[in-house]
């Protein structure tokens, strides 16, 4: 869509516009601007099974993000997919545990329909205070970000942690193999073909159901669609709720995929950075797909730059930051320049 | 690219906890440092602090063809499993961890048997104490730290049976100003010795035990002695750094043995239970003739412990 | 024209553009000071873009402004206020969680640091001396239209004001309230302030003006004219243009004020049968939003309009809410078109036949950043499951049809609706809320806003709705409309309806009714 | 009982100032989530300063000019060009934490927690057992109660809150309300310096990467527990203050019994139902379907 494409374009400058902030930064801080650049552009594309290295991030951060998708097109601010990733991973690691033994084509099923309601539920409250009180659920959902980790820290290092050797490990035991769903590449055609379906399921539920026009439309103007008879209640809890459990999904796959184990503190950026994917994409789901792509390139340099480059891991933080902080701007001088792509009517 | 112009390879640590401890993680960078510039290496200090992480950042290591790979505690053991194999020409190193099973030829293990300098600073404690109450301060309730408060408890209990063993976590290793919250009740609550394992945290909790008279901290490393010269009375060294050196010169060198595992701790000056020399010098005098005093006791149960004599429980939950 | 030096307010040529839109072409006039003037001109003339651009909150894109005679910077309120110009606001700027004290502290000067009882105390002085009935401790959010307009006016000269502007001030009036207003523009003008009104009702300028100006599409037409030199005729001519012709002359009385149409008798009249909404007894809860029903008794006949006249703010509001289930019922039975909904949802009566066309085109109507397909097919989509599949090719189809039909001027079915004009989304609306199967269609100030030729279009939309045996209900707060459009009248005040009227109307009896006077 | 109230100064202290200026900008319409970036940043600037130059005064002169720095820069990036002021915040916070932990990288050389000869003045023997606080505590009933009398008691203070509820309002009398948020930031920024300065140098003379431990977060809580008020949202900041001692003791005396990480999540829940009795106090779900248009984008 040309809409959408003005977007991307808009999204592709500022980012460019973040990483050479960064650059002059790194540049204060002692380090080679230059290098940085060279090494993500490496880690990211050129090297060796590049494809891939990306697609293991891209792929849960993918899932998250649709989630994000749904709830901020109906007009809420859930930033929490942070801890219904995490919960969503502990339920699956619970049911995992309680089957162990049983065949995989049980246990798994099980799992991912526990990591979904773990998910869910883990966004249920907040979504019941907003729809009920009123109360703000970005505050609510960052909290429960925070809760989520500490949930983390106490099951790994408690109910469900791995007795074996000195036991010293805060981490549950390793799954069964039959349960993996993935190598420790985090790649396979598993997970593919869930995100795939995911993708597609997401799709047609934004695009091709009365959820998805009516939600869209209430999140932009909920007054509106009040005053056509929609109960926003309904509209405003599913939107919750699928988004929870699609962050719980992405726990579940990292659980039963590439970590295999549940451990404390795994992948503690991933909510925040599904949240500037479906920001990037526009809140469309091809979109996020081929924002989730970039990010998921973008992750795998970042683990690369420290290696290479010798920068030190604050400077990943700061990249990520910088594109935080611009990612949403808008300019004029862009909307001039990107105007051949948009369409002619003003939006105001 | 970088990395193929060092004469001598790469070696890099991949440390687990953020650095800024004044303990281990920055002694081992230390060292790392030293090492490599004494061996004209090129070297990387890498935190990952993700574990979903460790097994790609351990890939693009070998991928760059490291010579020696050093990274910290059981939770690397499962991603040096999967990926040590693949790069045989590289060095792996896990300090803190369990011995494989099956060993892995280029892997070599080293555990420390921290808990039991904790042991002996809860025998100190017990002596030393003149409350009975007795507080341990860590960073995360992960199960090491566990190990450590309950060896801690059973060193008290062992010669006070009537003390009582409080444990807080300040839910972080890098918040001092927690830890001297909880310190600050800690001591207002009558415990006039607390046994510290929370990296950076510490910090606080040495503040504010500086805050009055007769409050008495042990921590973990002797860069903190500095810090208390009044209140931190003794550490429970763990030379983080010097075994990372030890096993890296022996990567780096050739004289190394792969698929082997390594138990050092107490006995072999990896692990000390010892006194601060600056508070000998600078702390209440009373106090530095009773630690003086009990200091012979320590001696026995480590003779003890060494020789079997003493079990210490090796327990992991709270 | 005259010279500029007796002038309070002298404009050079001033244009102003937005976008596309020319909402001021090159005019240059000149006040004489020591006046009241009129400014007059449809909807859309440009009338407050003028008044913004004399006050400093519009830069012109072109043209000079001079203040007694010194020339402002454009678009420096600053500048403006320091020259002694202030603007009452069409819709008020009055921040809601204010008090009125607060309200009028923020924009003077002196007292930088203040206490609450001085504070109040500075201001209920102040409000005394303007004769206007309100606390300083009270909060804006709790003060009726009409105390918020006074405070406004008082707020506009708490500087030493030499030229007050008041934008559309009798549009929120009763007659009672806009002759009170205007004798207090009078006093105004005695203490030498000049006063500049931008008016809609012919019938109000030549009630207080001393001279009268005409924009019509962003150009003066004439002015100023002394306003003794001019009849109801000729300057509705003056208003409304050459489409003048094509207007009955009710609907032209009715659009420009310039006599009180009583509304002829229909020959029709109302179709017997249940009626299509019934109100027994009604009473709302109290909420934030308006004053609650107290014990309506209401019912619509099939093929008649209700014309419900009021001051704003005095239940119409509710009412319309509590028809669309939108306020709590505490009390009473609703029936829509015999079929008893008190506890049914929104959807449910829509289901039975309730269309609504909300108050607030931009917010409750449309959602504007939506594409117009999107906006037009809720109410049918609210209809099906959550999760009913739907195509959205189809739907833009029947969109496109539809908007076609109702005459809608747009680019393409995936636009955004706030890329169109006020009448255009307003037949957006009225494409969605006026099928075959409404059997009561709530009109609420259905027309505000819009320019004659849609005002036009949406009356007779209405009408043609009531021939096909639709029962409507008309709420607007300009009776001229009211009286043109309804067959019946009632009135609603502090949450009741109070009285009701059937043509010919008679203004002052229901203005009467409206303040609550007994007439 | 001292004890305790020492306790609550100490950690409420910086608590406060973060909070008043989230209060400060809530009020001008800005949702500040970038005050734990600007605080870790005036504290690790304060260390750093005290460190290099050996002046406290300098120091909390440099830090406050690097808030206000980074203050310009969120106004910049929210009302200059248009960002969403939720997600740029974020960003400003990570760009803090990220940016403190390579500073002292690139300074020092190491990540190591930096460690300051002195820190703030202490109240001194004159306070009794108070003594160890630091005058910023002290300072901190002064610095409410101007910030009270500012937002509550002075013109500019109204068209602060006018820029916030009602822009078109403010600038029909002549305020513009792009100025008045600098304005807020600004002021904002200087506080979250105080705020980061209290917390390292205040008892601890220390920094360490990411001490802030999400206080900041805290403080945003804290605005909307309190509605915007400087008074309430002082009081609301000063009770998470209070339920994170009673967490500790909680962990004291139940440490035993009941899991180390729920003690340790208090604080957070009492936020969460900080956030819901505000929400239920102001009308409850009625502002559930508030709206805010696309994304929040005020
Ligand atoms: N509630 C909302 N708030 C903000 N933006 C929204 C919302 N709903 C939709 N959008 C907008 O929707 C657009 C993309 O969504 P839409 O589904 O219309 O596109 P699409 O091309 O049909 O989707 P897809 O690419 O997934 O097929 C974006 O421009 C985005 O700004
Ligand atoms: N901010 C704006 N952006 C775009 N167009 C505008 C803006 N303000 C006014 N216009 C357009 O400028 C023209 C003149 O508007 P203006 O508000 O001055 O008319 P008016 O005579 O006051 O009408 P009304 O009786 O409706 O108040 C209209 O076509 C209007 O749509
Ligand atoms: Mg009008
Ligand atoms: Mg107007």
């Amino acid at each position: 869509m040309s809409g959408q494409l003005g977007a991307i374009i808009r999204a592709v400058v500022f980012i460019l516009l973040a990483l050479a902030a960064c650059g002059v930064i790194f540049e204060f801080a002692g380090y080679s601007a230059f290098q940085m650049f060279h090494s993500i552009v490496d880690g990211a594309f050129l090297r060796r099974n590049a494809l891939e290295h990306a697609l293991r991030w891209a792929l849960p951060l993918f899932i998250t993000a649709t989630g994000v998708v749904i709830s901020f097109r109906a007009g809420y601010f859930n930033i929490g997919a942070q801890g219904q990733f995490y919960v969503g991973a502990i339920c699956a690691a619970f049911v995992a545990e309680w089957l162990r033994g049983y065949p995989g084509g049980v246990v798994i099923p099980l799992c991912f329909a526990a990591g979904m309601t773990g998910g869910a539920l883990w966004a249920l409250w907040p979504g019941l205070l907003r729809l009920r009180s009123g109360a703000d659920e970005v505050i609510t959902t960052l909290m429960g970000n925070f809760l989520a980790g500490l949930l983390l820290v106490y099951v790994t290092a408690g109910p469900l942690k791995d007795p074996s050797g000195s036991g010293q490990q805060a981490s549950s035991r390793p799954l069964e193999a039959a349960y993996r769903i993935s190598t420790s590449n985090g790649v396979s055609p598993t997970i593919i073909g869930i995100a795939i379906l995911v993708g597609l399921a997401m799709w047609w539920l934004v695009n091709r159901t009365a959820f998805g026009v009516l939600s869209g439309l209430g999140g932009r103007n909920p007054t509106m669609v009040q005053w056509q008879g929609a109960s926003t209640w309904k509209i405003g809890l599913a939107s919750f709720l699928i988004s929870g459990a699609l962050a719980g999904l992405a726990g579940t796959i990292e659980l039963m995929g590439p970590n295999g184990r549940l451990a404390g503190g795994f992948l503690p950026a991933h909510g925040f950075t599904a949240v500037l994917i479906a920001l990037v994409a526009g809140l469309s789901i091809t979109g996020a797909a081929i924002a989730a792509f970039f990010f998921g390139g973008l992750a795998s340099a970042a683990l690369y730059l420290p290696v290479m480059a010798g920068l030190p891991s604050a400077a990943i933080d700061i990249v990520n930051a910088s594109i935080a902080l611009f990612i949403t701007a808008r300019s004029r001088l862009v909307d001039t320049l990107t105007k051949a792509w948009r369409r002619p009517w003003k939006t105001s | 690219a970088a990395v193929a112009h060092a004469q001598g390879g790469l070696i890099a640590l991949v440390h687990t906890q953020a650095a800024g401890d004044a303990g281990p993680v920055d002694s081992m960078i230390a060292k790392l440092k030293q090492l490599a510039e004494e061996k004209g290496l090129e070297h990387r200090a890498i935190y990952a602090q993700d574990p979903a992480t460790y097994e790609t950042i351990f890939r693009t290591l070998g991928d760059a063809g490291a010579a020696v790979v050093v990274s910290t505690f059981n939770e690397v053991a499962e991603p040096f499993k999967a990926v040590a194999p693949s790069y045989p020409d590289t060095k792996w190193i896990q300090l803190f961890g369990d011995p494989f099973e099956p060993a892995i030829p280029n892997v070599v293990t080293v555990s420390y048997d921290y808990y039991l300098g904790c042991y002996l600073s809860g025998i100190f404690a017990g002596r030393i104490s003149k409350t009975g109450k007795i507080g341990f301060i860590g960073g995360i309730s992960i199960p090491p730290l566990n190990a450590d408060f309950n060896a801690l408890k059973a060193g008290v209990l062992s010669v006070r049976p009537d003390a009582t063993v409080t444990a807080a976590f300040a839910g972080s290793f890098q918040d001092p100003a927690k830890g001297q919250e909880i310190a600050t009740q800690m001591f207002s609550d009558g415990i006039d010795y607390i046994q510290t394992d929370a990296a950076a945290t510490d910090f606080g909790i040495i503040a504010a035990a500086n805050e009055g008279p007769g409050r008495y901290v042990s921590a973990l490393d002797p860069a903190q002695f500095k810090l208390g010269p009044k209140s931190l009375i003794s550490i429970v060294g763990l030379d983080f750094g010097v075994s990372l050196y030890n096993e890296a010169t022996k990567a780096v060198d050739g004289d190394w043995t792969g698929g082997s595992h390594v138990n050092t701790g107490l006995g072999t000056g990896v692990i000390e239970f010892m006194l601060s020399p600056l508070f000998q010098d600078e702390g209440d005098p009373d106090m530095v003739a009773r630690s003086k005093e009990v200091w012979a006791e320590i001696e026995k149960a480590k003779a003890g412990i060494l020789d079997g004599s003493i079990e210490v429980p090796f327990n992991t939950t709270l | 024209m005259r010279g500029n030096d007796d002038a309070i307010l002298a404009c050079r040529n001033v244009a102003v553009r937005y976008g596309d839109v020319t909402a001021l072409d090159d005019v240059s006039i000149a006040f004489p000071r020591g006046m009241i003037h009129a400014v007059v001109g449809q909807n859309g003339a440009g009338k407050t873009t003028f008044a913004r651009v004399v006050s400093g909150l519009v830069r012109p894109d072109q043209g000079a402004v001079e203040i007694g005679g010194k020339l402002i910077a454009g678009g420096n309120v600053n500048d403006a206020r320091r020259a002694g110009v202030e603007l009452v606001h069409q819709s008020f700027a009055l921040p809601p969680s204010f008090t009125v004290a607060e309200a009028m502290q923020f924009g003077a000067a002196g007292g930088a640091l203040y206490t609450r009882a001085a504070l109040e105390r500075r201001w209920q002085a102040h409000l005394d001396a303007l004769d206007v009935k309100v606390s300083a401790g009270a909060r804006i959010r709790t003060l009726t239209v009409e105390q918020q307009q006074a405070v406004e006016i008082a707020r506009a000269l708490v500087t030493d004001a030499r030229l007050l502007i008041l934008d559309e001030p009798t549009a929120v009036l009763s007659p009672e309230g806009a002759k009170k207003l205007f004798e207090r523009v009078r006093r105004l003008k005695e203490r030498g302030v000049t006063v500049l009104l931008i008016l809609h009702k012919i019938r109000e300028v030549l009630a207080i003006a001393d001279t009268v100006s005409v924009l019509r599409g962003g150009r003066l037409i004439d002015g100023p004219l002394p306003a003794s030199d001019i009849d109801a005729d000729a300057l509705a001519s003056l208003i409304i243009g050459p489409s003048a012709k094509m207007l009955a002359g009710e609907d032209r009385a009715a659009l420009t004020g310039a006599a009180a149409p009583r509304g002829a008798e229909t020959e029709t009249g109302p179709i017997a049968g249940p009626p299509v909404v019934s109100l027994r007894g009604v009473s709302t809860r109290p909420d934030a939003d308006g004053p609650a029903l107290q014990a309506v008794d209401f019912v619509v006949q099939p093929g008649e309009i209700v014309g419900i006249a009021g001051v704003e703010g005095n239940g119409q509001r509710t009412l319309v809410r509590a028809i669309s289930s939108l306020a709590d019922i505490a009390e009473g039975s609703l029936e829509l078109a015999g079929r008893d909904v008190t506890n049914a949802t929104l959807s449910q009566r829509r289901a039975a036949g309730l269309r609504v066309i909300p108050f607030e085109r931009n917010v409750e109507g449309l959602s504007l950043t939506s594409p117009l397909w999107e906006n037009w097919s809720a109410g049918q989509l609210l209809a099906r499951p959550l999760l009913a599949a739907i195509s959205p090719s189809a739907l833009r189809r029947e969109c496109k049809s539809a908007l076609d039909a109702w005459d809608v001027r747009y680019a393409e079915v995936g636009q955004p609706a706030g890329s169109l004009s006020g009448g255009n989304a307003q037949k957006v609306i009225l494409s969605r809320e006026m099928d075959e199967s409404g059997k009561l269609i709530i009109a609420a100030q259905p027309t505000r806003g819009l320019d004659i030729g849609a005002t036009a279009f949406v009356w007779d939309a209405l009408r043609k709705a009531r021939d096909g045996g639709c029962g409507v209900i008309f709420v607007s707060s300009d009776l001229d409309e009211v009286f043109d459009l309804a067959d019946r009248v009632v009135v609603m005040l502090s949450g009741r309806i109070v009285a009701e009227f059937r043509p010919p109307f008679d203004l002052t009896r229901v203005g009467a009714a409206m303040t609550g006077a007994r007439a | 009982m001292e004890d305790v109230v020492i306790a609550i100064l100490r950690s409420g202290t910086p608590l406060v100032y973060v909070t008043l200026a989230g209060v400060i900008a809530q009020r001008a319409g800005v949702w500040h989530l970038g005050l734990e970036g600007l605080m870790i940043t005036g504290a690790c600037a304060t260390i750093v300063g005290i460190v290099l130059t050996g002046s406290v005064v300098f120091a909390l002169l440099v830090a406050v000019l690097i808030c206000i720095a980074g203050s310009v820069l969120f106004w910049f990036v929210v009302e200059k060009l248009k960002a969403n002021q939720i997600i740029a915040g974020l960003g400003l916070t990570g760009l803090g934490l990220g940016g403190t932990s390579l500073a002292i990288q690139s300074i020092f050389g190491s990540q190591a927690a930096i460690s300051a000869p002195f820190g703030l003045p202490r109240l001194g023997a004159a306070f009794g057992a108070y003594g160890v606080l630091s005058v910023l505590v002290l300072v901190m009933p002064v610095v409410v109660f101007l910030c009270w009398v500012l937002l509550c008691r002075t013109r500019f203070g109204l068209r602060l809150a006018a820029s916030g509820e009602h822009p078109f309002a403010a600038r029909s009398v002549g305020v513009d309300p792009s100025a008045m948020r600098l304005a807020a930031l600004v002021i904002g920024g200087a506080l979250c310096a105080l705020a980061g300065a209290e917390l390292a140098a205040g008892s601890l003379q220390i920094f360490s990467q990411n001490m802030t431990a999400g206080r900041g977060f805290m403080g945003f809580a804290a605005v909307i527990f309190g509605a915007g008020h400087p008074l309430w949202a002082t009081l609301a900041a000063l009770f998470f203050a209070v339920v994170g001692a009673l967490g500790i003791r909680a962990q004291l005396v139940f440490g035993d019994r009941v899991p180390h990480d729920l003690l340790l999540g208090l604080p957070y829940i009492a936020t969460i139902f900080g956030v819901w009795l505000s929400a239920r106090l102001r009308g409850g779900a009625k502002s559930a379907t508030g709206g805010f248009g696309e994304l929040r984008d005020s």
